[in-house]
């Protein structure tokens, strides 16, 4: 089984050098924290940024510099900023490789649902609709296990989608499971240290090839 | 030169209020929103506002000011997590809300601005943003593929924080603060615009200018910006 | 009758002081000599320019810089630069109070035909049709007939049209015709030195009320 | 990184092109055009291109390089008035020619780059230009008005001209040489940059970068650019 900081690191293998990349908010923006050596990569931030630096040091915050978790953060020596509109126009034709997303759920046709729960209050989806329609290719960091125990990765998402159909890839603490197209059926990938396939079916609902 | 510069925000929206109209209001959390125009706004007492902004302040501070004194009736927005008044508010069904995707959300003022009353985009197909909606097939690239029409957006007034303006009301912002502003200074039927500092004309190299005077019809200096942080992230120095 | 200068002045009177203004090709582009003092105007180049300074001097030209019309011109203190799809924006969102333009053909119903002329080359509309649609009132400064004695203010344009129902005013040699909002009939406002209703109505085929 | 460097325009176009292509070009009349990549395109020989352009070229010069090698079989523009071997090639039937209006042209493109595949405009409506185009009405603020319904663009290789760019492809234009440029190198499947100069990493105010590098795959520094003038005017110095 992966720890969160292995699981995010399983996540920063799928980089690529020179891809342009946008980081959800919590676990997804570990990722950042262990992109493989000699591969470059551009992190997007969808509040305007394109080149997003690290965290500043005490007294050195900008407040206005910050991504789009509203964290503060610096430039580099690559970075552009642009309106929310040109930001999205990035995001919704294509030019993003890669986007790194939490899930609440995850079908195994590729729906995203994370949201939204009915009956809570609900916060809006922020920018994650436009990321899962527009974002080259979808990875998904999310827990196997919801706190109830139940799947994660279904055969239907229960709860209001987030996308349809979109999702490319899941990064669980137990195994990581793709596809090589949207449309084609999930297929097991790799297994964490000390998970069986048997373990793994027993605690997933989804339909994945082995 | 027709004057576009006035002392301060409660001069700047003199004339342009009533009650029911609808404002769009600058920034990204509370970055690079219009601190000054909120709060002129909140002391005008202007109400039933339908406020179309990505997010609504946090309790006390930007839009939470205008939520607390109930002026708000309706909001659109991308996301609103950040605001315990606007929770209470909305359980208690005083308060409309209307998520948009943020993409969409900036693309409909953009578009609003540019005299584009509706476009496709592929977000939201197969959510409950898509409900209601017409849709479409187009050709790509990849085949065909389904997508949603979305409408453009305008409001009586927007509100709308850049760093710098000269005199003709020619505009620069700073870093992630850009945001909505530039897209919603096109969509106002009239833009009032704050300032942390006036430039004289010429000043401004006419390559860098991030939005072109014909946008904005008032301007003013703002004073003793608070720029409140949200969430204060730092990096530990190395030890030497 | 009005000389050709004497045209362009009586159309620079219908500028305001603040407005925006986008100025066509040909006599049109005369009208930038006759700004009435103490009105200050902003004129707007479709190709990516607001605040258009006048022709440089020789030797000062710059091939970076040119107006829709191609000709070599100068910024001044107020100048913004921006991309053609921004430009149209601009334009059409109806941020540009004044466009003053040629016209071949213009109907009594505020039609206007100005781009191309069947079985002749036709070179294209460049920003015409995106410039009647989308300015708040458009300005026609024409010859009040064409070379072969007909009339160009008809009951109905005979050539394809560039815009319908767009034209607030035309200004001839001859008269001024003017109407208060788009669907409303044109009137006589003005007529030129020299020239009474009658001569008028015999040199002209489209309604106007008297 | 990623190296988007390239010595020249053949280099910078090995490998991308085919016969019946599509190509965006920058520029409008012959100002901002990329005059080492059309002549490089000339060179390779490449034919049945169909170009999306404002305009044509003259004579001899820009695109008109190609039309005289006969290796456009169809232009997408909005003016091509300069060119006497375009109008003998139209008229003669061995060019096809689609009129946009020029700022329908600039939004398709916009569009295009932006993932939209389509939106509404009003120009055109009620002429040729929106014969066989969807219609439809949208409610707007002087009442319901008819817009029409036009398709984003999009090009196999856009090829583009800037005039300064740092190593990661953010690109500042000068003047009105921006024109198409932008929008055309967010709308190429691939983007070809040539610049006058190349400049360090981190030399650019990240506020006025125009382009932002993830638009741009090559990039190259031309050397000696022509830059014709179409219309020198002039006016003269008061005597003193």
């Amino acid at each position: 089984m992966w720890t969160r900081d292995q699981q995010a690191a399983r996540a920063a293998k799928e980089l690529q050098d020179g891809f342009y990349v946008n980081l959800g908010i919590g676990m997804p923006t570990l990722v950042a924290n262990f992109i493989p050596e000699g591969v470059d990569v551009t992190l997007q931030s969808e509040n305007g940024m394109l080149g997003m630096g690290p965290f500043p040091f005490a007294g050195e915050e900008d407040p206005d510099l910050i991504n789009a978790g509203k964290q503060t953060i610096t430039e580099l020596d690559r970075t552009s900023y642009f309106s929310s509109a040109d930001s999205f126009a990035m995001i919704r034709g294509g030019h993003i490789d890669l986007s790194i997303l939490g899930a609440m759920e995850v079908a195994d046709n590729g729906d995203i649902a994370n949201w939204m729960i009915p009956g809570k209050m609900v916060k809006g989806m922020g920018g994650a609709m436009d990321l899962v329609a527009g974002v080259k290719k979808i990875i998904v960091l999310m827990e196997h296990n919801a706190k109830d125990g139940s799947a994660k990765f279904k055969t239907a998402c229960t709860l209001p989608l987030t996308g349809k159909g979109v999702v490319d890839m899941v990064i669980s603490e137990l195994a990581v499971l793709a596809r090589p197209a949207k449309g084609a059926p999930f297929r097991l990938i790799e297994l964490a240290p000390g998970i069986d396939l048997d373990m793994l079916k027993a605690r997933t609902e989804g339909h994945f090839e082995a | 030169m027709a004057n576009k510069l006035y002392p301060d925000a409660k001069a700047a929206l003199e004339g342009l209020l009533f009650d029911g109209m609808t404002i769009m209001s600058g920034g990204f959390g509370l970055c690079g929103i219009p601190e000054k125009l909120i709060a002129a706004l909140r002391d005008a007492g202007v109400k039933g506002l339908t406020v179309i902004s990505n997010n609504a302040g946090v309790d006390g501070f930007g839009l939470g000011q205008l939520l607390e004194t109930r002026q708000i009736a309706k909001m659109i927005s991308s996301y609103v997590g950040e605001n315990k008044e606007f929770e209470r508010q909305y359980l208690a069904g005083e308060l409309q809300l209307e998520f948009n995707p943020q993409g969409t959300l900036a693309e409909r003022i953009r578009a609003g601005g540019a005299g584009i009353p509706g476009f496709y985009t592929k977000t939201g197909v197969g959510t409950l943003v898509a409900e209601g909606k017409e849709h479409k097939d187009f050709a790509t690239a990849s085949g065909t593929e389904t997508y949603i029409l979305e409408t453009g957006l305008i409001a009586d007034v927007s509100i709308v924080k850049a760093w710098k303006a000269d005199p003709y009301g020619n505009l620069i912002f700073r870093k992630t603060s850009r945001n909505f502003n530039p897209m919603m200074a096109t969509a106002g039927k009239v833009t009032v615009v704050e300032v942390e500092e006036l430039v004289p004309a010429g000043t401004f190299d006419p390559d860098h200018i991030h939005t072109p005077g014909v946008f904005v019809q008032r301007l003013f200096v703002g004073r003793d910006y608070e720029k409140r942080i949200e969430q204060r992230t730092v990096r530990q120095r190395e030890p030497a």
